[in-house]
């Protein structure tokens, strides 16, 4: 094993952690304000990619731009789903049950739209890449993601630490009958909280199209990386997630020396490891 | 009388802040010991800790002479120790007479027939036979109380720990309920009290603890703890705060 | 009559509460003038800190109604409750541990009406507690108890309330922090700021109060002054021994 | 009595015409009753850890993949096919009862987020195993008793089996145990139930149930392979069918099985928009009808009951879990306070 090898696992496994913390930090956010499992984060991703998939081979529009594009809608249509649905169930049984309903009818929509044929975006800069430090190649697509993410979450991090906004969302995370009593209404933050998590879910998917080829069993695949990392980082911040996210990436890519087998099975023996040791430690409060 | 429980210098702290700190007193076999004081001195948490639902950080707790602490809780309620919660919580959705069943064939370990008898005699004695087959969830607040009570009862405890048994009860129940816990004592049930209503510790329990802040302040028959000034001190505050 | 009305700060009228069936408060009739303290005082388990709940409409009342400043509490939520004017000090504290001091203080400006004058109502709460400005960057759960404790009003005073709602501040504290806490409330008091005392410790409310309310098991048993207070009487009450 | 001896008699001429069937019917009613059969008897599985334990599984899938994998394997090997079921069951039972004391570390949907996730590592390491054929899975020898019909009777046996097992253990110390371990983990530790062991236990049973299964499916199919047997979708459908028809009874998960079967077969030449229905469906019925279809079942056998049904003990009720603020929702309890607490004990 040439340390330039290793070097370039070593930078494929950031790359890779980068867009994995933007995937995990959707998750991490629902989770840590609403106290709920969003089973529905897989299905929605895979459902932007197919969005993404759709606009770029139908109008050709760069699928970044297409993703950002997507996010408003997203916000909106999550704003709605827990104003309209999940907020009105009483118990977080029956949300998860609503859950399970609804990533049986994204599926399946997808399923009847799109097919079971494996998708895959692919922009005229798909096969770039750089050549660094003599025989490690960077990929352009990589890269981009790994800076877009970064972005992504360093202005989610603004957002929750210098508004208002933010403040109310970390309130409500860590006592919401003290936070009302401040003039917070926990029921319209937690309604953004969903909206704001599934417009992360939004770009993630517009990254992940162009980076993964994509079919319907992909939902779960990340719907488990998101849990992993969330697990790993805790939801305890940004920064965490981001840690979450590389530690995830590098395993993965150095378990794939050993074999593809390895590769998903990392992620599992990470998440029993915690469990084993620290059965309090994950899922805590969202904090900074 | 011999000496049932002995709690030995117990503290438990939560993240830095001491819930309770070297508590030591012994609760003889036969009395109605009180345990009272005011909101936070730690006496919820010295229950659990009988209880083994949680561990000391200090210390620990010998029952008939044995040290016991570290044991899971279901083998500590096996030795016949039993408690009772400061909320009811019954299985909320098994009938009364499952809630009880269920103690009597694990905690007591009784075969199927004498299980079934001994949890109508106990729903007999918490006045629930009428509910037998009521779901917990439906019954009052008060009812699920008295349920609660049998569940602890079905295990057929010898030291029976009850956390704050009349509160929120009107006078007319805080009667019912001190007919029953009178009429344990007179079984031989031995019962650590935790209470506010501090009119009926006083008059019942044989012997009286104060704890506040986690330290055990006073310990006594009741009559000489009422009149005490530290006693005073812990509820009503200082005499130059 | 009209006169009376504007005086009252808080009146409330004849309120029982019910909790999942259980009836906790039975009748409650309480009033607060401006400018006033008016302390609770009660053992464990009276009701206080649900008739304090209640004011805040974070439980609901099923009877009765309350009066704020002559408008009725009654179809305000708990968030719309803070911009009339009332702010509380919970019991158990219960700041946000995992947000630093400054923030902390934020979230008592979170009404959009009250932003603007954040920050010289910050520094009001500084000059207060000139401990708070020296943490201000430090998480909130890492500080010790009294300064979580001032922390807890720093953030209730952050809103300027017309009312302060104080929920068993000397839990858990030394003689001498509650101490300085009183003192820094008379000096709230003094700044205009009318103050609801929930204390277990009889004693020191009655010191610190113009008038004072005594709850048993959802009830209030005793009102009146300093002056007619008999301590023998009311420990009386207080245990519920009579 | 007289509505315990009734289901009684619908029972035996239920099973008459279970037996009778085959040689009334071939091809294809049939291949719809025998895939009923399966998805009865995994509806039942999943059914009795979450119903009897509280045990919300989300990677049920799991246990029917390795039976089904253990079943080819040995089958091969030359050995008939009914012990080779059995063993492919009593693998995935063992493998229950070796990862439970970590499962069971976590807690309400913590425990559903740890069977999916080791539900699906599952999936990815057979379908890059070697040895398992990767992708494409393995197929089974031709054994000799292969006919539809006795595919049929086989698995008509393991519905009945998983219909009669969780009958029995709720009738027994066990089930009663089990009932209260879902009530109230903390409570029933501290009255005297192991509670370890008998989520434990129940889970290894419900296991085998789902490995019963996935062997029956597998000597019916002839093949396996990884997408199939480990997939979410077949995890989520326990759940839907279950929810569909009604937590906590024996017949829900029939019922539920049989309605989401029926819909499958009606629109068989286009499957997805079955289960998009079937997951409206399920939102709706959430919404409007907590307890699920067989409530609406009771509705309409009510006045066909006799007025006697006073005297007897009412029926166990499982819906006291609010939904709606007027609903009752027949769920285990994963409150606010119950997620904040992933583990059992502080020790």
């Amino acid at each position: 094993m040439s340390p330039s090898f290793l070097l370039q696992l070593l930078i494929n496994g950031i790359l890779l952690g980068g867009l994995y913390a933007l995937l995990g930090s959707g998750l991490s956010l629902c989770f840590g304000v609403m106290k709920f499992f969003n089973i529905l984060h897989g299905s929605f991703t895979l459902l932007s990619c197919y969005f993404i998939y759709s606009i770029f081979t139908s109008t050709g529009l760069d699928p970044i731009i297409a993703s950002v594009i997507l996010i408003p809608a997203y916000f909106f249509v999550g704003f709605c789903l827990r104003r309209y649905l999940i907020g009105r169930l009483a118990t977080l049984d029956a949300v998860l049950i609503v859950g399970f309903s609804l990533t049986t009818v994204l599926r399946n929509i997808v399923l009847l739209i799109w097919g079971a044929r494996p998708r895959g975006v692919y922009t005229s800069y798909s096969m770039l890449a750089f050549d660094v430090l003599g025989g490690v190649r960077i990929s352009f697509i990589y890269l981009l993601c790994f800076i877009i993410s970064l972005v992504g979450l360093f202005s989610l991090h603004l957002v929750l630490k210098k508004t208002f906004l933010g403040i109310a969302i970390r309130a409500v995370a860590q006592d919401p009958e003290m936070s009302s009593a401040f003039g917070v209404n926990p029921s319209l933050i937690k309604d953004l909280t969903f909206g704001i998590s599934l417009s992360f879910i939004a770009l993630t998917g517009g990254l992940m199209s162009t980076i993964y080829s994509f079919d319907p069993t992909l939902e779960i695949v990340f719907l488990t990386k998101a849990i992993c990392v969330v697990v790993l980082g805790g939801l305890g911040s940004v920064l965490g997630t981001i840690v979450g996210g590389v530690v995830l990436g590098l395993a993965e890519c150095f378990a794939g020396i050993a074999g593809a087998q390895y590769q998903a099975f990392v992620g599992t023996v990470i998440f029993l490891i915690i469990v084993l040791i620290k059965p309090k430690g994950f899922f805590g409060l969202y904090v900074e | 009388m011999s000496v049932l429980l002995s709690i030995e210098k117990v503290s438990k702290s939560f993240g830095g802040i001491w819930a309770l700190r070297d508590v030591t007193f012994d609760v003889h076999e036969g009395d109605i010991v009180g345990l009272v004081g005011p909101n936070g001195a730690g006496k919820t948490t010295l229950l659990k800790i009988c209880m083994n639902l949680l561990r000391p950080s200090h210390g620990f707790i010998k029952y008939k002479g044995l040290k016991i602490t570290g044991l899971s809780p279901h083998k500590t309620c096996k030795l016949g120790i039993s408690m009772t919660n400061q909320i009811p919580r019954p299985f909320k959705r098994m009938n009364c007479f499952e809630n009880v069943l269920v103690g009597c064939l694990f905690g007591a370990g009784l075969k199927r027939n004498e299980a079934e008898r001994e949890a109508e005699t106990i729903l007999e004695k918490v006045f629930l036979s009428q509910k037998k087959y009521t779901i917990a969830g439906e019954l009052t607040v008060f009812e699920q109380k008295l349920l609660d009570l049998a569940i602890a009862l079905s295990t057929a405890p010898k030291f029976l720990m009850l956390d704050e048994p009349l509160a929120g009860s009107t006078e007319k129940e805080v009667a019912q309920l001190v007919s029953i816990i009178k009429k344990l004592r007179d079984e031989g049930t031995t019962i650590l009290w935790v209470e506010h209503v501090l009119s009926e510790v006083i008059e019942n329990c044989d012997q009286m603890i104060v704890l506040n802040e986690g330290k055990k302040i006073l310990e006594g028959k009741p009559q000489e703890i009422v009149n005490d000034t530290r006693f005073i001190e812990a509820y009503v505050g200082e005499e130059n705060a | 009559m009209k006169l009376m009305w504007v005086r009252k700060m808080l009146e409330i009228r004849n309120v029982d509460v019910s909790i999942e069936g259980l009836k906790i408060l039975h009748n409650i009739c309480l009033h607060i003038e401006k400018g006033e303290i008016v302390s609770l005082i009660g053992a464990n388990g009276a009701g206080k800190t649900t008739l304090i709940k209640t004011i805040m409409r974070i439980i609901k009342h099923q009877k009765g109604e309350i009066i704020f400043s002559s408008q009725k509490l009654d179809p305000y939520e708990p968030y719309q409750v803070v911009k009339l004017g009332i702010s509380l000090v919970p019991e158990g504290r219960r700041i946000f541990p995992y947000m630093t001091v400054y923030e902390n203080l934020q979230i008592g400006a979170y009404v959009p009406t009250k932003r603007k004058e954040m920050k010289k109502h910050v520094d009001w709460v500084f000059s207060l507690f000139p401990i708070l400005k020296e943490r201000r960057n430090q998480l909130a759960g890492t500080l010790s108890g009294g300064e979580q404790q001032m922390l807890a009003i720093g953030r209730a005073l952050i809103s300027r309330p017309k009312l302060l709602l104080l929920d068993e501040i000397s839990l858990g504290l030394s003689p001498k922090i509650i101490n300085t806490l009183y003192k820094t409330i008379k000096e709230i008091n003094a700044e205009g700021v009318s103050i609801l005392l929930v204390e277990q410790a009889l004693r020191r409310a009655l010191k610190f109060a113009n008038r004072a309310y005594v709850m048993e098991r959802g009830k209030i048993v005793w009102e009146g002054d300093r002056s007619v207070f008999n301590e023998d009487e009311l420990r009386k009450k207080y245990f519920g021994l009579s | 009595m007289r509505l315990k001896s009734k289901s009684i008699m619908f029972s035996i001429v239920f099973m008459f015409f279970i037996i009778v069937i085959p040689w009334i019917l071939q091809g294809y009613p049939l291949l719809f009753l025998l895939q009923l059969a399966i998805n009865i008897a995994f509806a039942q599985s999943w059914n009795l850890g979450f119903s009897y334990a509280g045990l919300l599984s989300l990677g049920h899938a799991l246990f029917a993949g390795i039976s089904g994998y253990v079943t080819v394997v040995i089958c091969n090997m030359g050995i008939p096919i009914y012990i080779s079921i059995l063993i492919g069951a009593f693998t995935s039972m063992l493998f229950a009862v070796v990862v439970s004391p970590l499962l069971m570390r976590l807690r309400a949907i913590y425990f559903a987020i740890g069977t999916l996730i080791l539900c699906n590592a599952f999936q990815y390491w057979f379908m890059h195993w070697t040895e398992a054929g990767r992708a494409l899975g393995l197929r089974l020898r031709m054994y000799p008793e292969y006919s539809l019909s006795n595919c049929y009777y086989l698995a008509w046996i393991v519905a009945f089996i998983a219909t009669v097992l969780p009958w029995i253990i709720v009738k027994s110390k066990l089930g009663l145990a089990a009932l209260s371990v879902r009530d109230d983990v903390d409570r029933s530790e501290a009255i005297g139930v192991p509670t370890l062991l008998v989520k434990t236990i129940i889970f290894a049973i419900s296991a085998f149930i789902a490995g019963l299964v996935g062997g029956v499916r597998v000597a019916y199919l002839l093949i396996i392979e990884p997408t199939l047997a480990f997939s979410f979708e077949q995890s989520l459908w326990a759940t839907l069918a279950v929810v569909l028809g009604g937590t906590g009874t024996l017949i829900g998960p029939i019922l539920g099985a049989a309605v989401i079967t029926s819909l499958q077969y009606a629109l068989m030449n286009i499957p997805e928009l079955s289960m998009l229905i079937t997951g409206v469906m399920l939102i709706l019925i959430i919404l409007f009808l907590p307890r699920g279809l067989i409530s609406i079942v009771k509705k309409i056998l009510q006045p066909l009951r006799k007025p006697n049904t006073h005297a007897r003990p009412p029926q166990r009720d499982q819906g006291t879990i609010k939904v709606l603020s007027n609903h009752k929702f027949p769920f285990s309890d994963c409150s606010e306070s119950a997620v904040k607490d992933v583990c059992s004990f502080e020790h």
